[in-house]
């Protein structure tokens, strides 16, 4: 929504339409699983599939949009929640982890030409674990110390990947189904 | 632009300017994190707690506010609590409760429209580097018209999926949601081609 | 055969169908209507994808908001929009996933989808990309991928809306030749030549039910 | 007036234009042909959204592979699925979209709109969500959000292929009022009475060109 020169509208269309996908992704409501106030989504696989089927710079800039205007109070994540203060809650580190990781998911496809499952599954648990970077050490500032944040993270790992398989199945199906469409999507 | 988390009002929180209070959320999420004395942390709470009141937020709203927080603190509580001991603990659980429930505050009295274009404004001595504020509100709305359209596709595949007694099966939803779902920016990214987007003023 | 008792529904406070009775034993019947006349409503009640809010449906006795999923296999449904009914990446992969509950052997699946493509015009087509295919030859796969379940009863909602003359005419010729009893919703008039009844529906209500002559002479004049 | 020399395209390996050579200055002008024959490819040639790999377009002597923007101010644009050419929440933002840079006050385009969607039979609908317009009030949509820029020129690719009767008579009927040259790709031939001129593709290549009556006889034996 900034540069006009590096914004055609064929980029503009996609960017709004996978923000619009993970914003659907959330009308599966969250489970409040443990109790530190994450909940285990859907939506996470959102950033992880749109970067895998259009690349790190278009994926990550559906992912931010999608946060932008959730930020500005549209009811877009799981549950209809949204404002600004998600991302001031224990869950906060983890939607700016989404940015880390639809660009992570985004630069492994590009990197390893070739969109197989193996090559999916690697981008997605990346992709996954960059979330966790961001999001474990966030959560750590509410729970006092890194350590009890890591292991209260561990409930979503189970979620995560199945989440993260489900995902790759399901992209390299579409790209067996649409073949050359990150043809031009270099990153 | 409708939904959201607004409630409407005409309090002077609701009336005030939406770029003013974001500014005063981040400045209070900030003086929050520095204060450690459990009394100055429990007057702020008792500050934004007269805000909700003035703002006349719903008892509802309030409730589902108040359940999230309990549950929040109640776990902080107990794990700050075994690892720093409970004067610390407190200290933490008093400062997530105000920054919280500030951020609650705004989105419940701001409008979606207020925020846009308090971003836009804001964005605007940008604009001899290129950027383009006025784009802002008109992203919001096609995000918007964009969610509208997934959703229709969504139940339309939703069908076509149990028509086939596939209604469980995830690959049957997911797989041709998104081949709609591309195939809906390609003619999405062709209709704005046309409404002239990649047109200069 | 398809009844319905007594059908109505609405969508929060509004009445989309109201008091469709109708016992419907031929084997070629149409709806035809204007736009949100609630032809689709009325079709998607035939294999439960929606369920009346007032009367029942009954396909050979059975009613579909009970017995969803026996109803679904006596009932084969084809939607306007082949993308949204084609789940896998080629042809022959599409069609061997309906027979994935079959207890077939993978090797029979394959073999079977390959013939059932091959009688209705597709045959060399099975290894080809799904989504390549033209929209013609999409909407004949989604046909294929609910002939090899045999249904009993086939219900179209629009299926030729992209389809050029030759793609039409030879998707209702390959109707034609189908045992099944065929229920098609539609604008198409032209395609409903050999058709034993059209119903016309009006704001959710039958306002003509008759042979396709007079039904669509009643259906030109609504239009006005 | 639209001219096409010589114009060819390819995807990749695969020719689906060639040799077109047109001069089209009549008011209403259709192209027909099989489904892949290379209508919506030709008619995406002349605002510039594909550009052909052989020969060149011009409209009104500017060509659209160069001077894209300059083209699309003269040509509108409206396509077969609504859905996907809507891009705003409302009726009202939807056409006011379309006039973001034409230098009115946001009040002056919000009027604008109103009045647009009032000639056009969406009289009091500016606020409506669009999702929630039938199929015909969103292709109506989709024409007043082209007709405010005011063209000179207007292509539809299959404007129709959701409607009833009385939608499809009234687009119809709208469409002849318009002073705007017409360029129509479609199907439905009974769009095209009073049209000037109708050119029937075959193949990527003109194999007809000639008023609707005989043009349309050799379509229809093509489709055989
Ligand atoms: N999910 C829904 N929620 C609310 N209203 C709906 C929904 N689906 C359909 N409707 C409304 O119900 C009415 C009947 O819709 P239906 O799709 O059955 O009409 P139709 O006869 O098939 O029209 P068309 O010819 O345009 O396909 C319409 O007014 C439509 O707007
Ligand atoms: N992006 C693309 N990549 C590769 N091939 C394409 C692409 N778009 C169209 N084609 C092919 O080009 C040919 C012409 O397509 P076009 O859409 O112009 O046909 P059409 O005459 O409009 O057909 P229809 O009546 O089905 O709309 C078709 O064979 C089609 O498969
Ligand atoms: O507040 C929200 O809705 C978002 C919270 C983020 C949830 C994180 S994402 C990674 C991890 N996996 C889950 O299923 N949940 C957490
Ligand atoms: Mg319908
Ligand atoms: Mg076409």
């Amino acid at each position: 929504m900034s540069d006009s020169r590096s914004l055609s509208p064929a980029d503009l269309a996609t960017t709004v339409v996978f923000a619009a996908f993970i914003a659907v992704l959330g009308l599966f409501p969250g489970i409040n699983a443990g109790s530190s106030g994450v909940p285990i989504v859907l939506q996470n696989v959102g950033p992880i599939l749109a970067a895998c089927l259009l690349g790190a710079r278009r994926g990550t800039a559906a992912t931010a949009l999608f946060l932008a205007l959730t930020a500005m109070g549209l009811p877009l994540l799981s549950g209809g929640r949204g404002g600004i203060a998600p991302f001031f809650g224990p869950g906060g580190g983890f939607l700016l982890g989404w940015l880390l990781s639809a660009l992570v998911a985004g630069l492994v496809v590009a990197r390893l030409k070739r969109r197989s499952l193996p090559v999916l599954l690697l981008a997605g648990v990346a992709g996954a674990a960059a979330d966790y970077l961001v999001g474990v050490p966030f959560l750590g500032l509410y729970t006092g110390d890194l350590w009890s944040a890591a292991v209260q993270s561990l409930v979503y790992v189970p979620g995560d990947a199945v989440k993260v398989a489900g995902a790759a199945v399901v992209a390299a199906t579409v790209h067996r189904a649409l073949p050359n469409r990150l043809a031009g999507a270099a990153t | 632009m409708t939904g959201g988390w607004y409630e409407p009002g005409t309090s002077p929180l609701h009336r005030a300017p939406a770029g003013a209070k974001l500014l005063a959320l981040l400045a209070l999420a900030a003086t929050v994190l520095t204060l450690h004395s459990p009394l100055l942390l429990g007057g702020v709470c008792a500050v934004i707690a007269l805000g909700y009141a003035s703002a006349r937020v719903t008892p509802r709203r309030c409730l589902r506010l108040a359940v999230t927080l309990t549950l929040l603190v109640a776990f902080v509580f107990t794990i700050q609590g075994l690892l720093l001991g409970p004067a610390a603990a407190l200290t933490i659980c008093l400062r997530l409760v105000a920054a919280f429930s500030a951020a609650e505050l705004f989105t419940v009295t701001t409008r979606v429209d207020a925020v846009v274009s308090a971003v836009e404004n804001a964005m605007r001595p940008l604009r001899r580097f290129g950027v383009r504020p006025d784009r802002v509100g008109l992203t919001v709305g096609l995000t918007l018209q964009a969610i509208a359209a997934l959703s229709s596709i969504a139940a339309e595949v939703r069908q076509a999926a149990i028509a086939r007694n596939a209604g469980f099966s995830v690959k049957a939803l997911v797989v041709p949601f998104l081949i709609r779902t591309l195939r809906h920016s390609d003619e999405l990214g062709q209709a704005l081609t046309v409404r002239g987007v990649d047109d200069r003023p | 055969m398809i009844e319905f008792e007594g059908v109505g529904h609405r969508y929060g406070d509004r009445v989309v169908l109201s008091g469709v009775d109708l016992r419907v034993p031929e084997r070629r019947v149409a709806f035809v209507g204007s736009n949100g006349s609630g032809k689709s409503t009325l079709a998607r009640t035939v294999n439960g994808l929606i369920r009346p809010t007032a009367g029942r449906v009954l396909v050979d006795g059975l009613d579909p908001a009970r017995d969803g999923r026996a109803v679904r296999r006596r009932v084969g449904f084809v939607f306007a929009n082949p993308d949204s009914q084609i789940v896998m990446p080629t042809a022959g992969e599409d069609v061997a996933f309906s027979l994935r509950r079959s207890g077939m052997s993978k090797r029979e699946r394959t073999e079977r989808s390959i013939e059932v493509l091959a009688e209705h015009g597709l045959g060399g087509y099975a290894d080809h990309p799904a989504h390549l295919l033209s929209d013609g030859q999409k909407q004949l796969l989604a046909l294929c991928s609910m002939l090899v379940l045999e249904p009993a009863v086939l219900v179209c909602d629009e299926p030729t809306t992209l389809l050029d003359l030759r793609n039409k005419r030879r998707f209702v010729e390959l109707l034609h030749t189908l045992d099944q009893q065929v229920v098609m919703v539609t604008h198409d008039l032209d395609l409903l030549t050999g058709f034993d009844r059209v119903i016309v529906l009006d704001a959710g209500r039958v306002v003509a039910d008759d042979a396709p002559g007079p039904a669509l002479r009643r259906y030109r004049e609504l239009a006005g």
